[in-house]
């Protein structure tokens, strides 16, 4: 199947331009916004893992080595499409609009942070695995009732794969041709079991053929290609053509979570040797060396910038005002009936039930 | 006065009537919804050209579309969740599952999309949208078809459940549930769909949710009941009146939340209790009215508090569901314990 | 896709023997088996049908024009594998041991009648659909653990592919290579809902291509060939070689269940009219009469044997013991809680709670 | 006595004792099953090589095998569904699920099959099957992991819900349970896994399921707890030793069936109720317990059944968890609201 689903890519590893086609869309001016992205993301991250260790967050879920699927997928989107993201995709919500501060709110367990942006439509994360994808199906089929050129896309792993709602919510998105882009990001690992052992099919690219709908396998650490297929994906979803299944293949370089021990299962001492050979970021900085587009000034202001920038958001993060226990009970429903407010006077005079 | 419930007054101001039953009056509820809001539009297995295998929808396809009325593929968590898509983009999806009992597939939806994405975001993003299902037994329908589940339901923060008993609560109470910002589970009594018809107007009105009814007024025992349950509580109570016990019976309407005021009210009134549900007897609905009694008129209770229920057993094949489901005879002896304790 | 997944066929509809390749095992030994377990499950399936109308069973589900499908299936089985039908397979249950009178009761909403068989590892109809297959995954790879060579497998429909539980039985029995075989009966509805509309593929067989398994598609009004192709899957299961997806294209004469009005979504007349072309049974007797094995008298004496087994099966549901409702109570668990001990009793003496 | 319940019996004749918390009592259990009988096996996800997120089965598949320590794919429905046709089939699966809030999308599997095989074949078939899960909040997890859903369950015929409260319970329990002929889910108070450790015998022993035990005695008032809420419910009880308010501490252990007996014979002793749970109110096991004391002790009752609970809204978020779960204040509270009536 990897020959009827060849991995797309723009960019090999050692930066050079393996495509003539797509050659002029390569310009300084795009590479520089994709790296910022991602420079930013990763910083951002790195941070997040930072706060986690100190205490100053909760368990995080790092991205690391994912920066390109998510900042090139991302980028594709239009100002009013939707985004549904899963826990590990706050990079690429981060890239399409969220604010810095309410991330990281979310890894505080403040629910203040969980809609991660006020204004681009992006869901919450979303926990359990896979529930997210018929979502994306249904906002993209009112787009298409409502007759706007808006499209949805929906991020998942691998391990996504194997659930029930993965299947039905493409299987719906296919019979009624929703605008909509599955987007999954193919790390190999479900927390701890490898894809050999989440599926028998050697792609997942190739589960589109499920769905009479097109698959597409793209490397995920080719910020450029990522950034094509999905911008093909949903160009072909706004034209009225359907849905589009694509599988970026990625490396996970960290853990699962903050809370998991990696070398538990994988060998984490050849992902740290392979690591810098397939980093999407370096990737981008052999390209402008090879294309003599280094600006090591540019490289060194923007770095600066970024770390203002997510230093100024932990700021606020630290300062925004202590928790509501009120909140829990605010928002159950638009009036809370009886038995909640009974038992919102009953915690906040601390009494007995 | 509590027989000014909202039903009667209503009544007053209609001009057109017809006279439907349960199954007419949805339907009927369905179109003006579907005419009045164009946001309105409905999901399910074999809703459109068929019609609905209990003909809710029959003709409404044809009247409104198939974009309007969608017949999805047999995917009950995939369409309850497209729907959950529709409702955060606008829209205002009325789910039908064929059955109760095949709600859940889509349990993971409702458990951790539909009943939290308000609470989740603090508001700011919300899923007016109903899911509407039969449930109950006593139709000779096959295994699974027959489940009354709905205590999986009001345990369940951030959904509404609400279960009308004749035509007339079934339109009003429909409309809105459509109308309301929040979700809200629409049981609908299969048993009671072509049983007796009401007057029912023909314009757009609502019941509200959250309030029981007075079927019965009554002095000696209080009689809690809803859907398919309120015939048989009645038709009890009817039958001790020649025995010289005055039942109260009260059709609760919506199980989440209770009406606790009717509950205390009426209950404080008689000193005495009797709840008929179909769903299992352990951890069924009629605990939480138990639980509610006990909070609000402890010291009012002359007798303990009676349960006539299901059983604790899957609601057998359709030659003995009728042992199952509580009788009028099985409600006449649960009063009977009640006031004779 | 039909290209590539083929209808495959060893006898086509005018009763020409299609394939050189297993012209021999076409003998009239084995049509005669096929004809009779057809005849036999037709003339089940029309008694069926007359006693719900005479109110003497309830609610019935016939399964007319797939008989083919169902019988090529059930008798590739080994006495040992287990079958798990859908409520429309108990042809299929008939077939491969279920006992008639069993079936009658079923009907009759006895739950005497759910086992099929007290022989044959055959499972109660499954009526939520595609819950099954995960099972006949686990029971597969319950012998696959214990070293036998039993298979096992699962029936289902055109409909079923759209739930969670196909895709996840699948895909959990692809990755344990789990000896089982996943029949689809493809009668191009589920209810009202037309195939088209409950997924956008051209077929069901490429649906394999998503677990990196065999799909096969055959003509399933085509006894020959379904069995073939059931036996072929069934050996690769037993060498080890994993599930196969098997889509048997048929078409159901009549109406969902007795309680379907199917005039209401489809032209009844034209399948009236095509009936005979299609039907799996005249489709044997064709060959019959092509290649001189016609044998009038053996027909009559068959079809008289099979009334006579029938109307005793319905005797024998019919002066079956009145319904005891103590069975519900007394196999919740194997021993009933003070819960179910209680409430039994308050129904026995028909008392209050 | 009622103090010689059978933890008490069976640690008397036991040699070898390990001081374990829950975690690895329950990783004992399992290893004790895994060594004396080949048809028990394991499946979950992240079980294996991983050991479980929370360790539960730590080196077991080093010890027993990947046929015996399943790494399943990432697909609830399917391994609960694929361990319905292995225990079909004489094996004896232990399926964990990570959370029990991830067990949602396995509902329907258990709540048509693994419940209701055996009652629809007649006991033809039987499902010898345990579904582990980690439950509660306290632990700072993300959304969906902290649910306490055991009344999901409780309503749901042919399943029995267990939920232990200490290492010792948690082996014997889990045993019993897997040596159970029928289907049982085992509910691991995740906020006590590396709690408190108790001595537990190195060798095999149960701990009846059915059947609750007291934690404390004593004559004011009766306080039902399990899991999690034990440990609070003793802290309150504790301190209001010094206020002179005896409280008598029963842990449940076992959720369906309740022990009947235990909950009657204390309420008849104490004529008062206190039921802690972290379950949201309504509809839960709290409302089950109500009635039965109701059913059972109507005329013993002193003042009103209190309930200290989870609230009727969604688990929050772990900066606010804290004010959602019962805390000793508001067990406390309760008591007095309980004794002071
Ligand atoms: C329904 C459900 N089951 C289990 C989990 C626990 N869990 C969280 S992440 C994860 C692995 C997901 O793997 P994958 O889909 O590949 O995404 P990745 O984490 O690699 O980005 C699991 C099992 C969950 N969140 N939801
Ligand atoms: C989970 C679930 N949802 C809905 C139903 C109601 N229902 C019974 S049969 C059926 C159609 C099934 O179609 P298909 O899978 O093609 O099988 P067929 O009936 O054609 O043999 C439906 C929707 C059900 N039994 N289970
Ligand atoms: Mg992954
Ligand atoms: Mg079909």
């Amino acid at each position: 199947m990897k020959d009827k689903f060849p991995l797309m890519q723009l960019i090999d590893q050692a930066g050079n331009i393996v495509s003539e086609e797509y050659k002029s869309d390569i310009t300084e001016e795009n590479i520089k916004k994709f790296y910022y992205h991602m420079l930013r993301l990763r910083t951002y991250d790195r941070r997040g893992r930072a706060l986690q260790r100190q205490g100053r967050i909760g368990t995080y879920v790092p991205f690391e080595g994912q920066e390109g699927a998510q900042v090139g997928s991302a980028l594709a989107l239009d100002e009013k499409d939707w985004m549904f993201p899963t826990y590990r995709d706050h990079g690429a919500a981060l890239a399409f609009g969220a604010e810095l501060h309410r991330l990281f709110l979310y890894w505080s367990g403040r629910v203040e942070g969980a809609v991660p942006s006020l204004t681009k439509r992006i869901l919450p994360a979303s926990v359990p695995i896979a529930t997210h994808l018929p979502h994306a199906t249904g906002a993209a089929m009112a787009d298409m009732y409502k007759g706007t050129k808006n499209a949805s896309i929906a991020y998942f792993g691998d391990g996504a794969t194997s659930e029930g709602d993965f299947h039905e919510g493409i299987n719906i998105a296919s019979v009624f041709k929703a605008p909509v882009v599955f987007f999954n990001q193919n790390n190999g690992y479900a927390i701890s079991v490898p894809i050999e052992k989440q599926m028998n099919s050697e792609t997942i690219a190739q589960k589109a053929v499920s769905y009479g709908i097109p698959g597409v396998r793209v490397d995920g650490m080719d910020v450029f290609a990522v950034h094509l297929a999905v911008k093909e994906a949903l160009d072909r979803a706004r034209r009225g053509d359907g849905p589009t299944l694509i599988e970026a293949v990625v490396i996970r370089f960290g853990a699962h979570t903050t809370a998991d021990d990696p070398t538990k299962y994988r060998d984490q001492e050849k992902i740290e040797q392979i690591r810098d050979e397939v980093d999407p970021i370096l990737r981008l900085e052999r390209v402008m060396k090879n294309n003599g587009m280094w600006d090591g000034a540019w490289i060194n202001q923007t770095r600066k910038e970024i770390e203002t920038e997510v230093n100024e958001a932990v700021e606020q993060m630290e300062d925004f005002d202590k928790p509501n226990p009120a909140d829990m009970f605010d928002y159950v429903f638009e009036k809370a009936p009886w038995t909640i407010q009974k038992q919102k006077e009953t915690l906040l005079r601390r009494s007995g039930s | 006065m509590v027989m000014t419930d909202n039903r009667i007054t209503v009544q007053k101001k209609t001009t057109k009537q017809n006279k439907y039953n349960v199954i007419q009056a949805i339907k009927d509820g369905l179109k003006t919804m579907l005419a009045e809001d164009e946001n309105v539009l409905l999901l399910g297995e074999d809703i459109g050209v068929n019609g609905g295998v209990f003909r809710a929808t029959e003709g409404l396809q044809k009247e409104f579309g198939e974009k309007r009325v969608i017949d999805t593929p047999l995917s009950e968590a995939g369409f309850v969740g497209t729907a959950v898509g529709m409702a955060l983009n606008g829209l205002r999806p009325v789910v039908e599952i064929q059955f109760l009992g095949f709600i859940y597939p889509a349990y993971e939806q409702i458990a951790t999309h539909v009943s939290r994405m308000r609470s989740r975001t603090l508001g700011f993003y919300s899923l007016p949208m109903v899911i509407r299902a039969p449930y109950g037994a006593g139709v000779g329908a096959p295994e699974i078809h027959s489940d009354s589940a709905e205590a999986l339901f009001t345990h369940m923060p951030g959904i509404k459940v609400v279960c009308p008993s004749n035509a007339y609560d079934a339109k009003g109470l429909l409309i809105a549930s459509i109308e309301d910002p929040d979700p809200v589970l629409f049981l609908e009594p299969m048993r009671l769909y072509r049983g007796t018809r009401k007057e029912v107007p023909s314009e757009k009105y609502t019941v509200e949710i959250g309030k029981g009814t007075y079927v019965k007024e009554g002095k000696d025992v209080s009689v809690f009941a809803w859907g398919a349950m309120v015939p048989v509580a009645e038709k009890a109570a009817q039958a001790l009146e020649a025995e010289g016990i005055s039942s109260e019976v009260i059709d609760l309407r919506t199980l989440y939340p209770l009406d606790k005021d009717i509950i205390a009210e009426s209950v404080q009134k008689t000193g005495r209790a009797v709840i008929v549900h179909e769903a299992h007897e352990t951890g069924g609905v009629g605990s939480e009215i138990t639980s509610i009694i006990n909070d609000t008129s402890f010291l009012y209770l002359k007798s303990p508090i009676k349960r006539v229920t299901g059983f604790d057993v899957p609601v057998p094949l359709f030659s003995i569901e009728h042992d199952y489901v509580p009788t009028p005879e099985r409600v006449k002896a649960a009063i009977k314990n009640s006031v004779e304790f």
